[in-house]
């Protein structure tokens, strides 16, 4: 059901509240533009202008100065209702019609498009169903009726409803708890594989944007653009002490959040089975820089390290002897996770493993550090 | 208390209460079509608020008393010269009301409205008025008890108003006959309590999403 | 319009403003019958509403209470209480104690009723606190509550004098002073200058008394700032 | 039941002893004419003995075969029945020509009742496209100043006169109009020299002036020559030994546009004329003791006056 | 200005809030113990019970069953509004009252307990500096006239005016945006050093309760204890899944911001000066197991690493072969900053140097790993 997707543009965008002033004004001068189908964050200490941008796309706010584009064209020539209607809009709110029911509610645009009941209800239920609300069960029921969560899974639905080419989203999981907002976190993200909208996104949890967004836009006071690009950038290279101390101090580990195991170029690992002589393997360990052996079975599982150190002269490999295993890495693990359970392990190098379960091979501290100086994928 | 008298006169006590109703139904409904038109009004311009609730509250001062009586040399003995009082009276009452019944609308509702493409007029009739609706219905409760109590003092026009009230007038006439004069007060009593219990329950039928079938909120649903 | 300069005329005529049934005398009385309905009804009703929202129970006795109040006919109050009374005290039982009792009538719901929400809705979490630090029942009443609870519960005194100062003209009817003296005087005697002049008086009172309270409100209920 | 069926009705009460506005007429003899005689509207002040006399008038009336619109009884004070009749909303109406008169020329009214007819007619003649004052009845209902009998002992009250020496020791009911009533305030001082200082103004004639001179809260009562309860309570009238309250016999006032439509127009006048002239003052006194000591209904009283005197076919 | 401290101890509380069912309350058979000038951060999902908790403890909610003891004495014996005023009590919401001057808020206990006007004045002008508000500029303004910030301060402070022995907070900085947030968390836990209050503070945020808690009690769905014990521990050993997916993947890493440079052993490491000649050095470097030689002026600050392969066979060292410095480490700093700047240089080394600039030493990943192994400071 991947619908169309619209291209946003940020021309110069002003936004000045009180117009007799001089001074600077909600929003100053906002550039930047997101290619359709890539969720766009827009990420700043509260009371940056960050809804006030969102707001200006479907002119919920009209800016001052300067030109937003939606495909090209600018906003402010497009019919106001119709400009809206083809917009999915999520508030921080959520505000759902109290009085309406669920499946009301999702289906609010739809009407105002004139779409008979039955296709409307048709596809209020194929939303409700798309962002797991079982649509027997909720249909009928009441805004109030609802969990937080559930309700801003309404409020999702509902902006979907016409398959708008743009979705604006204000801070859409901010009114839930955590545990529940990473659930919809994850949930949206799967979802949006799929639908490939175009999203501008707000939130003020630097997390949460790294997260969601293909493309982050960093503002602080004053509505001023202080960087845009993709998250790793932001974390890589900080434009400014602003956008560093906001990105955070540990904002090193934060990027490794952006890369998994398979972005890293894996080590081989020397590898022997048990009951193997000694002898050979040793010279081919001394000839690798790593200083472990990794004991595996026939099926290629790892089963343990053995030390360099501690290999017997001569005589079959014991499986005994082998260190405790250190955590199994897959291909899909962030790099961030990995370090954590290597420094949690107290070992030097993470064992990955396929699907399967057999080996693929290593990575150390050193492969994971290099993978931050290539670009993350 | 007169039973006998009250069993005979239990006619008279329908063609009044019926009467009493309709008094009171014509003054709320047209009122309530006024205020609503006043209360727009307000809601849109904002700097119209105050004065139409200032003169709304000025009439209210004004003693019913007088009123009927201005209107008699006004209206004759036509049904206006009790009605247009009763009407003026349900301003005050109905005015505020719908104004905060429409300032009750959560901003964040009438901002998804906006971004979702609803024009003025749809936003107004389909989001504002549903839920403004306990508020209006609130200030028609106030309304109607209030005017029943005045449809009572419309006696004073003659026989041919008062409700209910035309007991309490023949009463006094009588020398205080309490049985009249309690047959005018009781049923109008239990007519204002009985009205509002109307109102009350008309409100639940309007207003569904207030009254959750299920109190609480169902437990979050496993992830897909 | 006729009334008008028949009213000027009648608030010109010296003779209205002297003696017994002069406007300074009808005026006190008014006065005095709706300040003592007033003060009786607040006495009654206002801890009442004040109690039933500080405990947050009972507010199906408030509001039934209310509208049994609101739903009984000032005339028939007047009228039923009077035989009782004027066989008691001739004078005050015939003149002045049934329209006292039925303007308490008349005031008691809206006093009662935004007592009662003016404390209910005060942020609980605000009487959570005040609670949280210690304060009495009637500490979180006095020091919290009521303050917070100000402009509402104001506002139902305003309504209830401004009815009350309205309707005590009714009380004419029955030989009572005041200004509905003017008002049913003047009909008795197609005097449109005294029935708009008694009109002017009253609004002028209750507006008078509703400005006031609106200046008491604001004395009473400082400046939160901005 | 009461007088009240009219326009204002939502609907007609079925089983209603009176018949609303149009209809359920029962028309006994069938003095057929050329043309049907036009539908009688009348009406009536608020008070309850000139509303049982306007009821009368409406059901001798009917039992001669006329169709009657109560539209009228009632309906306040004359602020309202006065322009009611001259704009036509009634045609009919049982009046006191003397006080009916000082209301359209103050001062006029006097202890004679046929001048005040005369003058009554002169004023009319020209009002509402005319007016007539059909020949009033030997019924007078007068201004009556009354005391307990206790209070006529201790005073040794028997006129009003003896009242002029101990005026400031007695709490005074009037009328609500009386300061501007000629009759009342002005001659009181002119003729007896009093200005009484203690008064209650109260509307004269009427249940709560009664009451305030039963509970004492006052002692000298401004009620009707015809109000039953002096005689039920043993009050003393003071007599108005300077004759200075004016005759008020009760007379019908007929539009002259509705007399001009009757197809004949002596016998309508007739049927009224008949009830005027058996119509006395002791007999209002006995009419309104029936509404406000037996708590009988207008129409029901009317009716048995009727039958008593055999106005009923 | 250290006042006294209480201890805490709930025994087997539970709280059903509607006694009629006999499913599990809102709280379940709740115990643990919080010695005196501690605090316990109470965190859970939300609706696990932690605000029931809190509330029982200053009996705003009573207990179905069990005892809740201050100082060893049963709460239930105390006097409601004397026990009430001897606990500072901080809600959420923050609760300010706004028809008080900030002034008359701070005061509102000692105004309770009878202090004459000249004396509440007084402390709360104490308390205003304390938490960092002038006093001059704020004693006189009414709540609305403060910021989110500046308004959690003023709420601690009131919590704070009688000096109680024992301080609830209810989610303290939960409505202030992360930044400002960050920086409260920092300056209570600044002023609770001198303080030394008992403090028992709800959070839903693990990261505040890791930060805040010198024990954490972890509570799950129907007011259960999950775990009890000091950070470190439910980061080291979480009790069960609950806890494990509660702390979050990165537990190794959240554990690592617990502990700082100062707690690890330094390794040492070869150094030189410019101008040195080569060849002794270069067999000190080889003698060492770190591969790398570090290059330090007279005052001992580090200029760069040199390569122990790329050392002149002879000759003076040379300044301008050196390594670019790796990011230059404190004793202050957290293992996690040290990991993720390690991380982010690409370095097998931090240097750490002491307030003058002067080096202390080195730390590498795998001394970050070992010091996991020990319990944190
Ligand atoms: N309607 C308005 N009139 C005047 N000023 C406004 C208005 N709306 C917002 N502002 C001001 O404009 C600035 C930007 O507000 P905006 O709501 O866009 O911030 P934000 O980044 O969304 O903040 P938050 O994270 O708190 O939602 C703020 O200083 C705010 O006070
Ligand atoms: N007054 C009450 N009556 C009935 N149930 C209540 C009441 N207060 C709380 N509960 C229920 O008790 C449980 C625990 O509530 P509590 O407020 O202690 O949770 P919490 O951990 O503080 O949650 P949050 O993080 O959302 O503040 C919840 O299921 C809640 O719905
Ligand atoms: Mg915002
Ligand atoms: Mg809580």
């Amino acid at each position: 059901m991947s619908g169309p997707a619209a291209t946003v543009e940020f021309q110069d965008v002003t936004k000045r509240y009180d117009p007799g002033t001089q001074g600077p004004g909600a929003v100053n001068d906002l550039s930047f533009a997101v290619p359709a189908g890539r969720i766009c964050v827009l990420v700043g200490p509260s009371g940056c202008g960050k809804t006030t941008s969102l707001k200006m796309v479907n002119r919920l706010i009209e800016p001052t100065a300067g030109r937003i584009l939606l495909d090209g064209v600018d906003v402010t020539s497009r019919e106001l209702t119709e400009l809206r209607r083809g917009i999915g809009y999520v508030i921080q709110q959520v505000g759902l019609f109290p009085h309406q029911t669920i499946g009301q509610n999702v289906a609010v645009v739809p009407r105002l498009l004139g779409w008979d009941a039955g296709r409307r209800r048709e596809r209020a239920d194929e939303l409700l169903g798309l962002v797991g609300l079982e649509p027997a069960r909720y249909r009928d029921r009441f805004p109030s009726q609802l969990s937080g969560g559930e309700r801003q899974r309404v409020g999702v639905a509902r902006a979907l409803a016409a398959d708008p080419p743009l979705m604006l989203m204000d801070e859409p999981f901010g009114a839930v708890d955590p545990i529940v907002r990473e659930r919809l976190q994850n949930e949206f993200l799967r979802l949006q594989e799929h639908l490939a909208k175009t999203i501008l996104f707000v939130t003020h949890d630097i997390d949460e944007a790294i997260k969601m967004g293909d493309l982050v836009a960093v503002m602080q006071a004053g509505g001023r653009l202080a960087q845009f690009g993709p998250p790793d950038d932001l974390l890589a290279h900080p434009a400014s002490d602003f956008v560093a101390r906001f990105v955070g101090s540990d904002r090193g580990l934060k990027r490794l959040s952006l890369s998994r195991i398979r972005d890293v170029q894996l080590q081989a690992v020397p590898t022997a089975r048990p009951g193997d002589p000694a002898a050979p393997v040793r010279q081919a360990v001394q000839a690798d820089p790593f200083p472990y052996l990794l004991l595996v079975d026939e099926a290629n599982h790892p089963l343990g390290w053995l030390d360099e150190a501690d290999l017997p002269a001569d005589g079959p490999l014991d499986a005994e002897e082998a260190i405790a295993m250190s955590p199994l890495l897959n291909p899909e693990t962030t790099l961030k996770d990995a370090l954590a359970m290597m420094v949690e392990a107290d070992v030097q190098a993470g064992v990955v493993v396929d699907g399967t379960g057999s080996l693929l091979g290593i990575v150390t501290f050193e492969s994971i550090g290099q993978a931050q100086r290539a670009p993350a994928a | 208390m007169d039973w006998g008298w009250i069993l005979d006169h239990l006619d008279d006590l329908a063609f009044r209460t019926a009467q009493h109703l309709y008094l009171t139904a014509i003054a709320l409904a047209i009122g309530l079509a006024i205020s609503f038109a006043l209360a727009l009004l307000a809601v849109r311009r904002r700097s119209l608020y105050p004065p139409i609730a200032g003169l709304a509250s000025i009439v209210f001062t004004i003693p019913s008393l007088a009123l009927f009586a201005a209107f008699v040399s006004i209206t004759g003995i036509s049904v206006w010269t009790a009605e247009i009082p009763l009407i003026l009276y349900t301003f005050v009452m109905y005015v505020r009301n719908i104004v905060a019944g429409f300032d009750s609308v959560p901003p964040e509702v009438r901002e998804a409205a906006d971004g979702m493409g609803y024009g003025r007029l749809a936003r107004l009739w389909r989001i504002e008025l549903p839920l403004a609706v306990p508020l209006i219905i609130a200030g028609i409760r106030v309304a109607a008890v209030s005017t029943i109590g005045l449809v009572t003092i419309t006696g004073i026009l003659g026989d041919r108003f008062g409700g209910l009230g035309f007991f309490i007038f023949e009463g006094i006439a009588r020398g205080y006959f309490a049985t009249e004069m309690l047959l005018g007060a009781v049923p109008s009593i239990v007519l204002a309590l009985l009205v509002d219990r109307a109102l009350v329950l008309l409100q639940r039928r309007l207003t569904p999403w207030a009254h959750p079938a299920r109190p609480g909120s169902a437990p979050e649903p496993a992830a897909a | 319009m006729g009334f008008v300069s028949a009213a000027v005329a009648w608030f010109a005529d010296a003779a209205n403003w002297s003696g017994p049934g002069g406007i300074p005398q009808r005026l006190l009385e008014h006065v005095l019958v709706s300040g003592l309905a007033m003060i009786i009804a607040l006495a009654i009703v206002l801890p009442l509403g004040l109690w039933i929202g500080h405990r947050r129970r009972g507010a199906a006795v408030a509001v039934g209470l209310a509208g049994l109040g609101r739903a009984v006919p000032t005339l028939a109050a007047i009228a039923i209480v009077l035989p009782i009374t004027a066989a008691y005290d001739p004078q005050l039982g015939f003149k002045l104690y049934p329209v006292v009792l039925a303007m308490i009538l008349l005031a008691a719901p809206p006093i009662l009723v935004n007592a009662y929400t003016g404390i209910v809705e005060v942020d609980p979490d605000l009487v959570e606190a005040a609670r949280g630090m210690g304060m009495t029942g009637p500490q979180v009443l006095g020091r919290v509550e009521l303050p917070l609870a100000l402009p509402v519960v104001i506002g139902g005194i305003r309504s209830a004098t401004v009815q009350v100062i309205a309707t005590a003209t009714l009380g004419s009817i029955f030989g009572f002073g005041g200004l509905g003296r003017f008002l049913i005087d003047g009909i008795a005697n197609h005097d449109t200058g005294q029935i708009f002049g008694g009109v002017v008086l009253v609004a002028a009172l209750a507006l008078v008394a509703e400005a006031g309270l609106a200046g008491l409100q604001r004395v009473l209920a400082p400046a939160r700032g901005g | 039941a009461t007088g009240g069926g009219s326009s204002t009705s939502p609907s007609s009460s079925a089983g209603s002893p009176v018949a609303s506005s149009s209809g359920s007429q029962t028309s006994s003899a069938s003095a057929t004419a050329t043309a049907a005689p036009p539908t009688v509207k009348i009406g009536s002040a608020g008070f309850y003995e000139v509303k049982i006399v306007a009821e009368i008038y409406a059901e001798a009336l009917e039992a001669k075969g006329y169709k009657v619109d109560r539209v009228g009884i009632g309906l306040g004070t004359r602020d309202v029945t006065n322009p009611a009749l001259e704009s036509g909303q009634i045609d009919l109406e049982p009046e006191y020509i003397g006080s009916e008169l000082a209301a359209y020329d103050p001062g006029k009214q006097t202890g004679d009742p046929q001048e005040n007819l005369t003058n009554l007619q002169a004023v009319l003649a020209t009002k509402g496209g005319g007016i007539t004052v059909l020949p009033f009845s030997p019924a007078a209902d007068q201004n009556a100043f009354v005391v307990r009998p206790e209070t006529a002992s201790q005073f040794n009250l028997k006129t009003l006169s003896d009242t002029t020496a101990v005026q400031d020791q007695l709490k005074w009911g009037l009328a609500t109009d009386c300061k501007t009533n000629p009759v009342c305030a002005a001659a009181l001082k002119s003729a007896y020299g009093l200005q009484p200082k203690n008064v209650t103004y109260l509307s004269a004639c009427d249940t709560p002036m009664a009451q305030a001179l039963l509970s004492k809260t006052i002692d000298v009562g401004e009620l009707c020559s015809t109000q039953p309860d002096i005689s039920k309570n043993g009050w003393t009238v003071l007599q108005d030994d300077k004759q200075t309250q004016p005759a008020d016999n009760i007379a019908p006032l007929v539009r002259n546009d509705l007399l001009a439509k009757m197809p004949d127009q002596d016998a309508f006048e007739a049927v009224l004329n008949a009830v005027s002239a058996k119509l006395t003052t002791a007999a209002l006194t006995q009419l309104n003791a029936a509404f406000t000591f037996d708590n009988k209904d207008v129409n029901d009283i009317a009716a048995g006056w009727l039958k008593d005197n055999g106005l009923d076919h």
